[in-house]
Order: structure tokens, then C-alpha cells, then sequence
């Protein structure tokens, strides 16, 4: 997947030139997971830019080149760096194109390594998805595979909406698939393309008897799961994985979980008011008479994510999953 | 203490100095013109805000020559970010003076927000020091694109205990942006004295801490608050990166509408502040310059009436936006399904009648906020 | 409750001399709501401090105090304020009792006025108190009644966990019932008290047709709309208070739902990964074979919380309660 | 650009100077012991992570003086506060060094931390510059209180440029508190140099915008850090307020283990700076005081290599704790019904392997994070 994003911000700033990046360390060194390699040789230090160590700047800054007119992509070092800069995001991001009559939206991406599983020492490895899915005005995405991870930060790039774009860091090296190298739509005229792109749905295995609704670094570990299930007890699950997390395509989820009619949500964020919370109501409120149970939720723990000696008993696991669905279907 | 650049004296004592190259006739006449058009739609407001025909309002009155004196440094192309302090400030730009009106009447959308890139004027920055970052950053991206475009962010003295201030001041310096840092220490923020915000006498020496140029004005005197912008500005524009001013001053009226400065500090201190005021300042001093004569300063006076008393019927011409407004302009790209259902749910109900604004409260109160009457409906 | 407030702060400052006030504007004047009013008199300006402008210092500063074994007591003049003291709340308040084994916990209250109604300008009006729920280690409560919010105050000072103290601003007048003077406890040996103070619903208004879930602003207009369902239909709507909103008192909200058969859940804030989602969830989680119908939302949209001339348009109103209701009730 | 306080000459053309009063012999020797035994903790510590015995470590090497010698200076009713750099202080303090080696191989619970209140040391702190404001909030409790407690806080040229640090300065400015902040400046965070983080020569002049004192000191040197911390904690105690100490230094191995400079810096250059490193050139100074000779050094080195054998020892006789520590600690009283529900869900499937140190990898990396191998299991 790094590749993948490394392919998508070269294309993105090649074809055009108000594309800029700002972070710590990526320029010169190509950042801490490298998802920025090569570019200041491509593309110069005024355009990949390492900054000072502060967060709140970066975002804010980021937003008056929006405002200029240009098209920054913010690097956020981890997850949980991202709270110094969280005023930014809420109050200016999130909310410059309402404040505007819609005339200049905050046109930024801000770019998210998250998550647990890569044995880093403490607040390295949190999932804070779900606070900006609860904020009006913002976009948050998720890719799960290289190809979308390409076609989402493209389109993220393009869309006029501000992005949350969140980098599940566990599956960075997974899947070394090729990714196409023709962009997804035509750079610079997309045509509704990268709305189309940023708010669907992917079916990531297909199956009829359970649902399983999930993205990023468990879209793979659900996957695991299903064949399990399947070779245990012959049971298919349908994966899908969300890639937009706000808005959530509601009609992919809910078409899943009623074809199924049961379901079983999956994420590495704690449980308590996660997006976990929010799938299950939207599948109970629209669909529960073709529910032959309730939706179960299998997450990580309304606890610190905890010191990495321990953080294969807080993540879903496969064996979690498998246990979570074998729940739902055996209600 | 740092030495305050001044111009106008007081036709006593203090001489005044010469007009700096620059300021033609015609230009301190266009000052004086901005600067009472500042004060007719700020004492306007005050009043409509005592009538409940607009709500809480943050009114500026002294800080005139902070904001026309600045503005008039820069060029049109430049950008300014203003604070809610500045909230008038577009309408010297081309915002529509009922714009801003309605904005403090409670109305969205195309009502009470205007187009930042119409008029290079941020939109109004209620959170305080966040818009500095953004001033940073426009500056810094029209020097990417190799423009000659430079910006201006106004804040208060209690805005340079944020974070974002530091934040977007060490970010100016370190890319050597041609951008302005405008700090109005009007020596109060709300109920806090400068004297429990800082530990320094002056807001300009931390211009050094970041290796960034710095001045101090007086910041009752348009003409000082012009130059050192035009310096900085022109320093800016040369390479030599971000300037901070502190235009010292004094608030000489409540926080806001809702506040009542008794409750926290002796006003006939104020009083004694009151002969700076900017305008009756500036007037004396166009007079004794033999610019300006009792018959123009009353056209201009006139004039400015007449604008606001246009802005307001325009203000109250508008009808309270409908219930869409509540999703629009959130998203680019048309409604996320979750608004069209807000929208269905919404029309399944009566609507409820206009949110007036509170009006004048009784009691003490300070801040923002006016306080309800107990029992008060909402 | 700005009386109730007060006095729960005059009470627990007598009675311990390790509280202490920050806040911007809260010591010369009283605060911007006057929640303060009349303690710098009693207790001077090294317990009750007008702070610099600064949320972070303000919520960092208390932290350290904390760690030396004072009661810090933190104000956030609007909700929407919070957000530069975000990162300290999360990384810091939420994590220092895990991180020193359960011994320091960061024994800090901070009371956030909250949501809106009270026709104030732009990002005075805010609801954020579900992303506080969502990060592990904070307690999150709200008062309703001038009674509890006496109450609820001691207890959130006497008790050792971070607590984040919503304040429903547009309820701060309403209610002059008499406070009780003596504490729910004896300050300073509290036994367990606090806990259980902290984390109950209350019963708000009986009935066995429908439970209505909510907090702090919308409490009173549920009441209002279940006394219209009484009226128009005869049915007796359950309005439970939660008063904790983490941890959230799923015994109570279960047993109402399950007793009702059909729920419904009030809150302002916008709705995607609201509390609203959560407490859905969990209803249907454990007791979808006792509802006759899904559980309801009504909640804020997933909007900026408008210019005020329109925000009773936003607000959850009785009118939309009480077709929130009518919808779960006619499923 | 100021004048760098500098005690320990380089036995040629830089003389030593007189040893400040307050540092008699066993102090100097006491002093170098700390020293030793942080250099020590730190090799083997590197050693651990090469084996994969403990995960990604964030070395201090060549740091020890700033350690060292602002903590010997400080009361053991004092308050220090570390970042991930100082994260071994605490074993000078009590503070087992199996409990920081606990902590960098990924134990949590009573295995990884320790109750900051037995040793005056906060824990080790991960997101830069949010101790500051700590810091300041302790000796601002304790000045309330009538406590004679001050506070240190160390910290990278880095941090300086977040708002914490702004906002934790002002505050302990503006309340006048006794407190340090000790900044170490290495002259790079992670891959960004000084120059690139600030438009200005040195750290030190950033104090003067608040108020505050500030000092500059060779931070190779560990009498100089002594000396620098030591005035400004008696300063302090005196109702003089904090004071800002930059402890000017280089940093003389990569940002952790997982970094390699070579991606970004000429370590040529690195290598003029290595002859200033704190142990040998204290050594050689106290040798040529005549406080240390050959012998003592040994019996200090071995004493050093010993505890830390036998802190490893320890680390590794420590089982990987239970799954109950996700939710222990947490909150203080009891668990939550969401924790009870958690552990059960845990007791119903196998539990998954503790999870190991990743262990060098190959390939150009940087900053905290490890570079997996395709194909990881992670
Ligand atoms: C982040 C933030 N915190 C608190 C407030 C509430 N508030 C509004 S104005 C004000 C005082 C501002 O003082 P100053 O910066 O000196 O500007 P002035 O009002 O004097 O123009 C405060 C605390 C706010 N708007 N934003
Ligand atoms: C808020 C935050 N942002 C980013 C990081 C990632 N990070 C860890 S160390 C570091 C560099 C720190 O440099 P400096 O302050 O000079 O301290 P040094 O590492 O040199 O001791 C960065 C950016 C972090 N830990 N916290
Ligand atoms: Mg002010
Ligand atoms: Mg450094």
C-alpha cells in the first residue's frame, strides 16, 4: 500500500502543480513509513516541504494554502499526533466551505497513519476514526487494498471536500499487488468521479448468510474469518469493506445485511460510540425485520490501547472474529 | 519599554510628525473616510443590538485606526484575516455592509457569510488565534506560486497566549512569508488584564523569540498603524519575511454587547483613555494639516450614515432562511444521504417560528453571553 | 442549576482546601455563565484563577497539579473551546492512572457548558461530549436537574477518575427548584458515593409504552413530548435521564427498553457515531426480542450547527420528538 | 549569539574552569557515577533491541550530562519530568531499570510503569512538549500549597515549536512558579535540523518573550548543566520564577534504533562533535582534578555493567502480564460493565502468543518505527 500511496501523491502532483505536501520528516527523508519517498527529488522543497514539529501549524497552514488555492496533502506522523491539530480540523477544516456559502471549501488531505499490530511503544497505535466521522463537514476514508489506496488518495486530492484519510499501518506492506497505472478518472477533470470513489462501498468476499462490515487493517482478518467459517461450517459471509467511513454508503450495508439478514461489525477502535455503534443502529433502524439477530460488534476495548507486549489480545483477531460471527449465527 | 511609533499629536504638548511618504491628500482623506464608516456601522450595531434586532455583538469602537490604518498599507490583492474584533472589516473591501449585520443576526449561508476570495478577506474568526495559521499559510502559498501576494492577521493580546499564535509566528519565520502579524492589545481580554497574560510589559519583544521583525504603535493613531503595515509589508514583499505589530491601545468599551466591564475593572481609568480615541484624533490633525474642513468632515459623516442606514433595511429585507440552509455548502458535491433525510424529517414537522436575537439582559454578566431571563422560553 | 453548580463548588471547596478553580474570566467576574460567582471572594485568587488564554495550559496545568495532589476544577468558556485542550484531555487526563499502574490517576474535573439554544454567534453552540465517550479513561456525565448537577459535582470532584462535566447550557437557567444543602455524602470520606452517583440513570418520568433515552438539554423537552404522547394517544412514554454517558448505566437503559418494547434516543449532537448510535446499539444488542420496533434517533444533523436564527430548526424539538416517537410507536 | 556556560575544558587550548561551589568531591563522583550508569543502561539498551529483545528504542547517548547533571542539581523533593530521551532517568531515583526496559519491550501494568509519586519522576512522556504544561502545573500546586517544590521538564529543540511548550511557558511565567525548562538542544528532531525548525540562532533567546530567564550551557558538559539548573532552581525558591536552560549539544547517534541518519545528514559531520561526549571528557576533568583515577573508574563502570546485567535479568524473568491488564488501572474504581464484558469475550477464544519485539530490520528507515519485512505477520 505505501507504494500504492507513493504512486497516487507522484501522479497527483505531476499533473498538477498546486499539489503540495507538508509534514515532519518526509521530505528529505520520504517519511517514517516512506509513503513519501522520492517526491522531493521529483518535485523540490518548495513543494514537499519538512516542517517544524507542530501540528496545529501544519493543518492551519495547510488550510490558507487551501484558501490561496492550492491543494495540500498534510502528513499526520501517527494516529495520535493528529489531537494538536484536531481545533484545526474541527473548526476550520470541517467547516470552511459551510461558512463560505459553500463557495471555498478547506480542500485539504490529511493523511493518517493508524492503528495497532506494528509493536510501537505507547500512543503509536491508536484508531481515532470515529471522532472524525462525528464531525459535520469532513470526509473520512479508509482504504483496505494498494489499488484503492492509489484511486482513493487521487480522488481525495481532487475532491474539493476536506479528507480525513486514514492509512490502516499494519496492512502498509501487505498485498503487494500491482496497481494499474492509468488513474481512475482523467487528472484535472474528473467529472464526479472521486465523489463516486470516496463515498462506496467495496464487497471484499461475497457470501449470502452472514455480513460482515468492517475497513482497513481488519478488512483482511475478516476475510480469514469468512473462509474459516466457511471450511468450518459451510457458512459464506459476505466482507464488506466500508472505504468511505463518513458518509457511510448505507445502502451497500444495509442490502448486505438484509440479503444475509444477520451481521457482525469489525474494527480496531474502541466500542463505545465507534463506528461499530453507528453500523449496527443504521442497519437495526432500516433493516431489523430481516434480521434473524442482532448485529454484533467485535472491536478493540473502551481501554488505552495497550503496551505492544499485549496488543494481540486487545486487536480483533481472526479467532475473535470468527467467534464474534459464530455468535450471530448460532442466536 | 520599546518606543511607540506615533504621528498624531495632540495639538498640544506632543507635536505631530510629518505625514510619512506615501499618504497623499487623497489618501488620508480616504483613511478618515474608512474610519468613520468603521465607527457609523459599529455604533449602528450597538444600537441594534440594544433594539433585539441583532444578537451579541462584539463592537470595536477606538480600534477603528487598528483596522482602516492597516488595511489601507495593504494592496488589494493582499489578504486579510480578520477576528470577530474585525468583523466589519470587509465591508472597506466590498463585503455588504448587511452581510456582516446579519451575520450577527443569526443568518447563514448567503446571508450572513460572504466569499472570502471575492474580497481576500478571511471569513470572521471566532476561535480565538486560529486564523493566524491561516495567515501563514496563504502568505507561504503565494510564495510557492511566485506571487506577489502577502497577507494580515489581526488578534488580540490575549491571543498570544494560544498556541496556534506561536504555532503560525514560528511557521512564518522559519518560511520567511511576507505576512503580517497585527496583535491589537487593547489590554484586555474580556475580563483579563494584559498584566495576568503575560509576563512581558510589551507584545513586540516576542517578535525576537522568533527571529521576526517587530514594532510598536500607538494603536489610536491610524496613520502610525499605516506605516509600520506598509514597512512590513514592503520588508515582506523584499524577502525579509513576517513582521509583528502591536498596536498598544486600551478597550475602551465592554468586551461585547453582553458584557459589563464594572464587574471586573475601574472605568474611570477608561476615561482617561477616551481623549485617543482614533477619530476625533485623526479628525483634529486632518484639520490642522488643512486636509479636512468642518464641511467635509460632515459629508463624509453623512455618507456613512446614509450606508448603514441602507445596510440595515437591507438587513432586515431578508427573510429568514429556509430550512435547507441548514445543509448547504457543507459538502461540494451535492448532500450526503444522511442530509436528505435531516431535510424529509424536517418537513414532517411544523416549523418553528424564527430565533430572534435575545436582546439586552438585566444583571451582571460578562463575556459573550448574554445571560436569559429566568424562565426565559429557550 | 448555575446556583446548583455554584454551591457544589463553594461545598467542596470548604470542605477540602486541595480544590482549586481555573478558568478564563471565571475569578474577577464570575464567569461567562456565573457558575463561579462569589468563590474568589471566599477563597482567594490562589484557589480561584483567571488564567491566560490558553486551553492547553489551562487542562495541561491542571493535569500537573493533579500529579501533586490537588483537585483542579477546570473551566471551558464554550464547548466548541475545548478543542486546543483536546490532545491533554485524550493523551494525558484520559491515560495517567493507566499509565502509573491505577496509582495517579489525573484526578481533574472540567466542566464544559454545552449545546445550543441560547442564540449565540458561530462555534458557541456545539455538542461534543460523544467523542469524550469515546476515548478510554474519561468518565463523561451530565446533569439535568439543579439537584443532580449539586450532586453530580461533588461527586465528580470527590471521585479519583477524570471527569468531563457537560453542562447543558440552555437548561442553566431553567428549573429554580430548591437545592438540598447537606451533600449526597460526607465530603471527603465518601465511601463509594461518587461512583455510584456518577454512573446511574435516573428515571426522569415513568411510563411502559416507550422508553425515551436522553441527556441534559432534551430531558425536559422529552418530558414535554411524552406528556404530549400521554395526551394525544394515550401512551406513557419512560424518560430516562442518563446522567452518565460513560460509562453508560445499560442496565437501566435495557430494562426500559425491554419493559417498553419500543425505544427512542434524544440527543443534539450531530448523529453519525453520536451517543445516540451507541445506546441504539446496545439496546438492540441485548434486547431486540423485547422491541416491537427499532429504536428511534433524534438527534442534531450531521451539519454545522447553524447561524442561530435557524438553530431551532436544528434542535431536537418536541414537535420532533414527538414524531420521532410516533414513528417507533406506529412501526 | 550568547555565550555558552562551559566548565570542563578539553585539557588543551579550552582551560577548565573552577568547579562551581555546591559540587564537593563526592558529588563530582557521585555525579559520574549517574552518568556512567545512564551510558551503560543506554548501550545495553541498544544491545537489548539489536537482539530483538526489546522493541524500538530511542537512545540517548552523548545526552547523559543533560540527564545527569540538571537532575543532580534538583531536590529529591523536586519533580522531573522526562520525555521518550530522558526515559531512564528514573533509575536514578529508584526507579527499577528492569521497569524502563519492561517498558521498551511493551509491557504495560506494574511490569512497565511505575508510580511517578515514589520517585518525583512523571512518566515517560511520548507526544512532544505535552509534559511541559505539567511541569508548570506541579510547581504551580506546590506554590500554592506554601511548598518549597520546584519542577524540571526536559525537552528537544523540536518541541520547542509546538504550542504546549508556548503555552506551559507563558503560564509558569505569568504565575511566577519554580520551575525548569530544560531544553536539550540536540540540534535535530528526527531528520529536521535546528534550522529548519526555528528562524532563530540559538533556543535561549525565546525566553526573553516571556518574561523569563534564560541560560545557555555547553550540554556536553555535565558541571555546566549542573551549575546552569542549579541557579535556576535556587531562583526559583526565591519567587524569581522559571527560567529557561538550553543545554546546547548534537545529537551523536541516530533518532532510535529504527532511524538511520545517513537518510538525511553527513555524519562526517557528526563525527567533529564526538570528542565533546559527556563521559570522557568528565573523566578526563575529574582526573585532572585528581578526583578520579583509573581504578575508581573501573569499580564504577563494573558497578554500572553489573546493575544493569542484573536489570536484565529481571526484564526477562517477567512473564508477559495476563489479559487483564488491557483493563487494570484504568479506572479507579473498578472496572467498568464494558470491561467485564471485554474479559469475557477474551476467556472465550485461545489466547494469541505475546507479541515480540520486531527486531532490526533491513532497509533505509526513520523516526519511532521499525520498517517490517514483506510479508511480516503484523
Ligand atoms: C479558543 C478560544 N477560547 C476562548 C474564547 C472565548 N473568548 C472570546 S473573546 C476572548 C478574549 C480575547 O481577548 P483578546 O485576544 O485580547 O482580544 P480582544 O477581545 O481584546 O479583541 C475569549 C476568551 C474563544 N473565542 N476562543
Ligand atoms: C505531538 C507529536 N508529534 C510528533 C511526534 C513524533 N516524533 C517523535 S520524536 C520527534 C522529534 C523530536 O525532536 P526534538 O524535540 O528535538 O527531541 P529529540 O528527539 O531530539 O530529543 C517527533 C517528530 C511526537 N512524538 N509527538
Ligand atoms: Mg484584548
Ligand atoms: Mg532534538
Amino acid at each position: 500500500m505505501v507504494e500504492a500511496l507513493n504512486k497516487a501523491l507522484h501522479q497527483a502532483m505531476e499533473a498538477d502543480d498546486r499539489v503540495v505536501l507538508l509534514g515532519q520528516d518526509i521530505a528529505q527523508t520520504g517519511g517514517v513509513f516512506r509513503v513519501t519517498a522520492g517526491l522531493l527529488d521529483s518535485f523540490g522543497e518548495t513543494r514537499v516541504v519538512d516542517t517544524p514539529l507542530a501540528e496545529a501549524g501544519i493543518v492551519g497552514c495547510a488550510i490558507g494554502m487551501a484558501v490561496y488555492g492550492l491543494l495540500p496533502v498534510v502528513e499526520i506522523q501517527f494516529d495520535v499526533f493528529v489531537y494538536p491539530g484536531f481545533e484545526q480540523i474541527v473548526v476550520h477544516a470541517a467547516r470552511y466551505a459551510w461558512r463560505t456559502k459553500g463557495e471555498l471549501p478547506a480542500s485539504i488531505v490529511i493523511r493518517i497513519p493508524f492503528g495497532g499490530g506494528v509493536r510501537a511503544p505507547e500512543l503509536h497505535s491508536d484508531s481515532p476514526e470515529a471522532l472524525f466521522c462525528h464531525v459535520p463537514g469532513l470526509r473520512v476514508v479508509c482504504p483496505t487494498t494498494p489499488q484503492d489506496a492509489r484511486d482513493m488518495m487521487l480522488a481525495a486530492i481532487e475532491h474539493p471536500d476536506p479528507v480525513v484519510f486514514m492509512e490502516p499501518k499494519r496492512i502498509y506492506r501487505a498485498g503487494r499487488k500491482e496497481v494499474t497505472d492509468d488513474p481512475p478518472f482523467p487528472l484535472g477533470q474528473a467529472n464526479g468521479a472521486p465523489e463516486k470513489i470516496l463515498s462506496t462501498a467495496r464487497i471484499a468476499r461475497d457470501g449470502n448468510d452472514l455480513a460482515i462490515v468492517t475497513y482497513g487493517p481488519t478488512v483482511p482478518l475478516s476475510i480469514q474469518a469468512a473462509d474459516r467459517l466457511a471450511h468450518e461450517r459451510g457458512i459464506e459471509a459476505r466482507v464488506v469493506d466500508l472505504r468511505s467511513l463518513y458518509p457511510i454508503d448505507v445502502g451497500a450495508v444495509t442490502k448486505a445485511a438484509s440479503e444475509c439478514g444477520r451481521a457482525l461489525v469489525v474494527h480496531e477502535a474502541p466500542r463505545t460510540a465507534g463506528l461499530g455503534a453507528e453500523v449496527s443502529s443504521l442497519i437495526h433502524e432500516r433493516v431489523m425485520l430481516d434480521l434473524e439477530a442482532p448485529v454484533g460488534r467485535v472491536t478493540g476495548y473502551d481501554a488505552p490501547f495497550p503496551q505492544f507486549a499485549n496488543e494481540d489480545d486487545y486487536l480483533p483477531s481472526v479467532d475473535r472474529i470468527t467467534a464474534g460471527a459464530n455468535k450471530v449465527l448460532d442466536f | 519599554m520599546t518606543e511607540l511609533l506615533r504621528y498624531i499629536g495632540d495639538g498640544a504638548g506632543v507635536p505631530d510628525r510629518e505625514v510619512p511618504d506615501g499618504l497623499a491628500e487623497k489618501d488620508l482623506i480616504e483613511l478618515y473616510r474608512w474610519l468613520v464608516l468603521l465607527r457609523t456601522f459599529d455604533e449602528r450595531a450597538v444600537a441594534l443590538q440594544r433594539q433585539g434586532r441583532i444578537g451579541t455583538y462584539a463592537l470595536y469602537w477606538g480600534e477603528e485606526g487598528t483596522q482602516a490604518g492597516a488595511l489601507y498599507a495593504c494592496e488589494e490583492r493582499d489578504w486579510v484575516f480578520p477576528s470577530y474584533r474585525q468583523n466589519a472589516i470587509g465591508i472597506l473591501r466590498g463585503v455588504a455592509p448587511s452581510t456582516v449585520l446579519a451575520w450577527w443576526r443569526g443568518y447563514g449561508g448567503g446571508h450572513g457569510f460572504y466569499n472570502p476570495r471575492d474580497h481576500r478577506v478571511g471569513p470572521i474568526c471566532v476561535p480565538i488565534a486560529t486564523h493566524l495559521p491561516h495567515a501563514t499559510g496563504l502568505s507561504w502559498a503565494a510564495k510557492i506560486r511566485g506571487d506577489d501576494v502577502a497577507s494580515l492577521s489581526w488578534f488580540g493580546d490575549g491571543a498570544t497566549s494560544e498556541g496556534d499564535f506561536h504555532e503560525a509566528m514560528n511557521f512564518a519565520a522559519v518560511f520567511k512569508v511576507a505576512t503580517v502579524f497585527f496583535c491589537v492589545n487593547n489590554q484586555w481580554a474580556i475580563s483579563t488584564p494584559i498584566s495576568k497574560q503575560m509576563a512581558t510589559a510589551t507584545v513586540v519583544e516576542k517578535a525576537a523569540a522568533y527571529g521576526m521583525n517587530g514594532i510598536r504603535v500607538d494603536g489610536f493613531d491610524p496613520i502610525a498603524c499605516w506605516k509600520a503595515t506598509k514597512d512590513a509589508l514592503d520588508r515582506g514583499r523584499n524577502g525579509e519575511g513576517p513582521t509583528l505589530i502591536e498596536a498598544y491601545c486600551y478597550r475602551l468599551k465592554p468586551h461585547g454587547t453582553a458584557d459589563d466591564p464594572n464587574l471586573y475593572r475601574d472605568e474611570s481609568e477608561t476615561a482617561k483613555w477616551l481623549p485617543h480615541e482614533p477619530i476625533g484624533r485623526t479628525s483634529a490633525f486632518l484639520k490642522r494639516l488643512g486636509v479636512l474642513d468642518d464641511d467635509k468632515e460632515r459629508a463624509i459623516g453623512d455618507e456613512a450614515k446614509q450606508t448603514i442606514a441602507q445596510a440595515v433595511v437591507e438587513m432586515e429585507a431578508i427573510d429568514q432562511p429556509g430550512r435547507e440552509i441548514l445543509f448547504e455548502g457543507t459538502y461540494a458535491t451535492g448532500m450526503p444521504w444522511t442530509f436528505e433525510e435531516g431535510l424529509r424529517e424536517l418537513e414532517e414537522v411544523d416549523r418553528p417560528p424564527e430565533v430572534k436575537p435575545l436582546g439586552p439582559q438585566p444583571g451582571p454578566s460578562t463575556g459573550d453571553h448574554a445571560e436569559p431571563k429566568p424562565g426565559d422560553p429557550s
